[in-house]
């Protein structure tokens, strides 16, 4: 081996600073995604605490808006959004395509001083009084009655915006110019379609929520009328802006779960995917597709029932091409080689909790079901099980499955199965209970409830204290790991994957020299493929 | 702490049972497809569990007919959940010809209700089982929502227009109401009670009260506090169009096109008047936003409803 | 296209990760036509709520339209469209070797900044007009009419979306200006011309959002 | 991928074709069309923005994937403001009034 592993050279903070090696900056996102999702746990701890009992007496009825609140902004912001692209994303995207880096370095280090400088403004927003909208900054409560730190918050999201179209800017790019030889479309790992597919929606998407909070921010700090009813203006409109950027941002969160995911199965499995067409369209169809379904938020706001009856109906087909890939992924294991490890484990994990988050979403686009339980904690259980049973699920074991090639070093696996099933277990207990409160009409945002609900509530407190602690378990051994941790080969799984063909940790340069690829992905034998069905 | 555990809120509205059954099919259809899922990677993680590490799998290509088949049948399924949903929906939405009207104002943080006949409360919402019950919301701030979980109805009420909503309870008793939309730091407080009581004994828990004057009475004293009168009574002083009859007709309107005189345009020309203008008028009118409170509007729409039934003009629709 | 030898650019033009000018040049093109489809849904952000509003308020967009001076918008538009012709004729000379071709270009280059910052100054004149004239949104508003109200939406929206665009145009002033500087110490040649054509990319599209302003803002309901 | 590029001649008289569309908006829109005005000034519009894209983006003589990229970030704006205005001018269609 010639050159040295990127983590040893060049070596100072100053190099780690002002690096423009992908790898290196995506584990400085690695550390400050971290410090977020750790962050906005500690919101999430403060709620169910509060949430032990029907009376609001844990916290004040203020503060509880500032804490569900503050939860929501950074962990859709600052952790959920940016967690997989900007760290396996920024990692693997280069590896995996025979790339020595992105197309522009240096933009993606600006994307990352972007995002500190972003989180640091709404760090600041939070210390400064905190703010208390809701995630959803709906207006005219966020322009004119809140008493939170609403511009504050706006301008750091806004900010932020900028580093995630930043991403997916660079993605796109790398990905359409940058290839190996003989890297056809075709030929390219599903991660990187669905990373594909997801930078499409950061780039299109974005823009429109970050004029949307431009627009909020103007409103409420110059006096500009732009959602005032007051002077005319429709709060519903707001709505419509916010939700063109945030339904697909679920997307934005949840496609590159997936590609994860059938980065593991095939490995874990041993095999080629099931249907890589399918799964890979898939992803296509869901980024556009997602584009189409964002009035499902309002079916009870006053939305005209025609086009309420438009946005369900393609609400309804976007759960097609999602249930294509959990159908494909299933079929992977079809006669393959399966085992239990912990990235395995984690992908196990996400295609059940996934199925059930997807499957619940079709009670939301029904438009008579809707209007019972919108606004419940129906749709907080709902979209727990998509973002965190999804994506971070998905996360946790893209960063077991990669972390070898990361940091050259190997974690417990002991540890490592156990916490995947205290997560799985501490997840469920949360969740589960939170869809039968909706359905028993307990609204979101709630600091006080009716006392006829506590035990329900009480369940799902004691699940968030074991998933909390089955949080916390990997941030200890892998931290371990870097330093005591058994030193691993070039390919420890015995993975398909132009990234395993390199050393681990990897050199600065990727690859001593170009990679030529001249077969499809996963492809693990040299038999002649079956046709089945 | 009290070890109640339900699984299914109260069921006492006329859409209730049609809700739950969606809901429960929707649960058995995806219970079905969650439980397909498990059973199978269940299955095949056993079955094909890695016996030794130099195992290495025949590679399977796919199939276009399963591929097929798995697309196809989510789609017919979710295409006719939307159809059911959707018809669910109109109906939720659609208020039946004979409802009771009671109009809500929503504020920062309380619900303030008023009868036709003018009895007014707060926070609490009495009314007959086996009559619809139309709401005519309008809220004074922020966005609120106006939840029943027993009746399973939800409406947004948004401020700057006018939002409805019916129901029809039909079991007497005390169900809980919601704002379900955030609107500051007392949300959770901003809750009451709908009490449904059999139609005799709401008769005479309406008239306890001496009740003042009916909302159109108001409404009528509104118009002529705020001098509507002048412009808009007949007579030779009539400079805007006549109000007689206006309610629920399609009007013309100057520039092309007609709109329907629902409770939406209805205050939108008190509000800002050069919004949509009456063919063959011009703007004379002043804009009365903030001139007027969303409880006066009501009022003042009640008021408007009140003069006559629309005449032979009606178009219906 | 491994090799990455047979580039005659400067090493220095050339960044590391790239196999040569070729992938860069079409790399970085790319990358500015992205983030220019980013910047349509940006603006677009905006634009929609124009929409919405004038077909909601149609006399009243009409009647505030009319408090805008049509002449200085098409003065300005034909100002910036000039800009845009100055700004295709550097990118057609950076794209040439020889001194005449360089002073061309720093020509043209200085000639569009020159005509963007005329626009920007017509437009701060129009500014302080209208902040005299009251028509700035808040407590301070004036309009005469029944249509103050939606009015203030027009000029709210006015003022966001005409400031925006100034701002881009400022911040392409400036990288002109850059390029220009470079430019004239003889940077830009037929190998290695990539900064100047994607600046040029950037211009035309501010034009492009002018273009669909102008009619926007100052056109409405003319024909009364 | 040697396009072509247009001669400087080219540009000049997209330029001048730029301002006499200026100059022909600016008529319509004094012209009393009514309703047609504001999709005239629009359909002007877009064809001079149009031109700029072809001629002084290259567009025209460009790699195909860049023009998808152009029309992709024009078509993403159009689904947003289609579907708000969809709803926008459907809102008052249901007969709410009666069943």
């Amino acid at each position: 081996m010639s050159a040295e592993s990127y983590l040893a050279s060049p070596r100072g903070v100053r190099s780690w600073l002002l690096t423009t090696d992908h790898k290196r900056i995506a584990i400085l996102y690695l550390v400050s995604v971290t410090l977020f999702f750790f962050l906005g746990s500690a919101f999430a701890v403060a709620i169910r605490l509060e949430l032990l009992t029907p009376a609001g007496d844990a916290v004040q009825a203020d503060t509880y808006g500032r804490l569900f609140t503050m939860h929501g902004v950074v962990m859709i912001f600052f952790f959920l959004i940016p967690a997989i692209p900007t760290v396996l994303g920024n990692f693997l995207v280069p590896m995996m395509i025979g790339a020595r880096d992105l197309a522009f370095p240096r933009l993606n280090l600006l994307s990352w001083y972007v995002y500190v400088l972003g989180a640091s403004i709404s760090l600041w927003a939070i210390v400064h009084g905190g703010v208390d909208t809701g995630w959803t900054f709906y207006t005219p409560f966020s322009t004119t009655y809140s008493n939170g730190a609403v511009v504050t918050t706006g301008i750091g999201v806004f900010i932020t915006g900028f580093s995630s179209i930043l991403t997916g800017l660079n993605f796109i790019v790398t990905i359409h110019r940058m290839r190996a030889p003989g890297l056809g479309w075709y030929r390219l790992p599903l991660f990187i379609w669905a990373h594909y597919a997801t930078s499409l929606m950061m780039v299109l998407g974005t823009p429109v929520i970050a004029m949307t909070l431009l627009l909020v921010v103007a409103e409420r700090a110059l006096g500009l009328g732009i959602f005032d009813p007051a002077r005319g203006g429709d709060p519903i409109l707001f709505q419509h802006l916010f939700w063109f950027y945030s339904h697909p941002a679920v997307y934005i969160m949840v496609l590159p779960a997936m590609g994860v995911i059938s980065e593991l199965v095939t490995a874990f499995a041993k095999k080629n995917i099931f249907g890589y067409r399918f799964v890979a369209w898939a992803s296509i169809a869901i980024a556009v597709l997602g584009f189409f379904v964002w009035g499902h938020h309002m079916f009870v706001s006053g939305q005209s029932a025609y086009a309420g009856m438009v946005f369900s109906a393609l609400s309804f087909l976007v759960a097609v091409p999602s249930a294509i890939k959990v159908f494909n992924w299933t079929a992977t294991l079809y006669r393959g080689s399966v085992s239990f490890r912990t990235p395995m484990l984690y992908a196990f994990g996400f295609i059940g909790l996934f199925t059930i988050g997807g499957l619940t979403g079709l009670f939301l686009s029904a438009l008579g079901l809707d209007v019972h339980v919108h606004d419940t904690y129906f749709v907080v259980a709902h979209f727990h099980y998509i973002m965190v049973g999804g994506t971070i699920m998905a996360f946790l074991g893209g960063l077991h499955y990669w972390w070898p090639k990361i940091s050259g070093s190997s974690y417990p696996e002991g540890w490592a199965r156990f916490s995947a099933l205290v997560i799985f277990v501490g997840f469920n207990l949360t969740f589960f209970p939170q869809f039968l409160l909706g359905y028993l009409g307990m609204p979101r945002r709630y600091h006080a409830y009716p006392p006829e609900l506590q035990v329900l509530n009480v369940m799902s407190s004691a699940g968030a204290s074991i998933l909390g602690v089955g949080y916390l378990i990997p941030m200890v051994y892998l931290f371990w790991s870097m330093r005591y941790g058994a030193r691993v080969a070039a390919n420890p799984w015995g993975a398909s994957g132009l990234e395993w063909t390199t050393p681990s940790p990897p050199p600065t340069c990727n690859f001593e020299t170009t990679p030529v690829v001249t077969q499809d992905p996963y492809t693990y034998s040299s038999e002649e493929a079956q046709v089945v069905g | 702490m009290r070890w109640e555990l339900d699984l299914f809120p109260e069921r006492a509205s006329t859409v209730a049972g049609e809700v739950d059954a969606l809901y429960l099919a929707l649960c058995l259809v995806s219970g079905l497809f969650a439980v397909l899922i498990a059973v199978l990677i269940v299955v095949f993680a056993i079955k094909y569990r890695r016996r030794s590490e130099a195992d290495l799998p025949r590679p399977v290509s796919g199939s276009l007919g399963l591929e097929i088949t798995w697309t196809v049948i989510p789609l017919v399924i979710a295409l006719a959940f939307f159809a059911w949903g959707s018809s669910l929906y109109f109906t939720l939405t659609e208020v039946p010809r004979d409802a009771l009207e009671v109009v809500v104002v929503a504020k920062r943080w309380m619900w303030k209700f008023q009868h036709l006949e003018g009895r007014r409360e707060i926070n609490e919402l009495h009314v007959p089982v086996g009559r619809p019950i139309r709401l005519t919301m309008a809220s004074e701030d922020v966005i609120h929502s106006f939840f029943v979980p027993a009746f399973r109805i939800k409406r947004d009420v948004v401020p700057g227009r006018t939002s409805i909503t019916w129901f029809e309870a039909t079991r007497p008793g005390r169900y809980r109401l919601f704002c379900a939309e955030y609107c500051g730091a007392r949300h959770s407080g901003m809750v009451g009670w709908i009490v449904a009581m059999a139609p005799a004994d709401w008769a005479r828990w309406l008239r306890a009260e001496v009740a003042g004057e009916s909302l159109a009475q108001r409404g009528a004293k509104i118009f002529v506090q705020h001098g509507c009168a002048s412009c808009h009574r007949g007579g030779p002083s009539q400079r805007g169009p006549a109000l007689e009859g206006l309610f629920g007709r399609r009007v013309r309107l100057e520039g092309g096109g007609t709109v329907l005189a629902d409770e939406q345009y209805l205050r939108e020309s008190i509000e800002s008047p050069g919004a949509r203008i009456v063919a063959g008028y011009s703007l004379l009118m002043p804009a009365y936003r903030g001139l007027v409170s969303q409880e006066e509007l009501l009022d003042l729409i009640a008021y408007l409803r009140s003069l006559g039934p629309a005449g032979p003009g009606t178009e219906a629709r | 296209m491994a090799e990455a030898g047979h580039s005659q650019a400067p090493v220095s033009s050339l960044k590391h990760h790239f196999d040569d000018m070729e992938q860069q040049q079409a790399a970085s093109t790319l990358g500015m036509w992205v983030f220019l489809a980013t910047e349509v849904l940006f603006f677009g952000g905006a634009l929609t709520v124009y929409a919405v509003y004038r077909l909601v308020y149609p006399a009243a967009f009409s009647a505030a339209s009319n408090h805008l001076d049509v002449r200085i918008g098409a003065v300005n538009t034909v100002v910036l469209i000039g800009s845009s012709l100055t700004m295709a004729i550097a990118v057609w000379s950076a794209r040439r070797n020889g001194p005449r071709s360089t002073r061309m270009l720093v020509g043209s280059l200085a000639m569009t900044a020159l005509l963007g910052s005329v626009f920007l100054a017509i437009k701060a004149t129009e500014y302080s007009a209208k902040l005299a004239a009251g028509l700035f949104p808040g407590p301070a508003f004036r309009f005469p009419g029944a249509h103050a109200r939606p009015a203030e939406l027009f000029y709210s929206l006015y003022f966001v979306l005409t400031g925006l665009h100034a701002l881009h145009l400022a911040i392409g002033i400036g990288v002109v200006a850059v390029v220009a500087a470079r430019a004239a110490r003889g940077r830009y040649d037929l190998e290695y011309h990539g900064p100047v054509e994607i600046t040029g990319l950037y211009w035309h599209f501010v034009d492009v959002v002018w273009i669909f302003l102008f009619p926007l803002l100052y056109l409405v309901g003319r024909g009364g | 991928m040697a396009p072509a590029h247009p001669s400087p001649s080219i540009y000049v008289a997209v330029f001048m074709t730029l301002v006499g569309l200026t100059a022909l908006t600016v008529w319509a829109a004094s012209a009393h069309l009514g309703a047609w005005s504001g999709v005239i000034a629009l359909s002007i519009a877009t064809t001079k923005a149009t031109l700029v894209v072809l001629y002084f983006m290259h567009v025209r003589y460009g790699e195909r994937f860049i023009a998808v990229v152009a029309v992709a970030g024009a078509f993403w704006l159009a689904i947003l403001v289609v579907f708000v205005l969809a709803d926008v001018l459907t809102r008052s269609w249901l007969p709410i009034l009666v069943r």
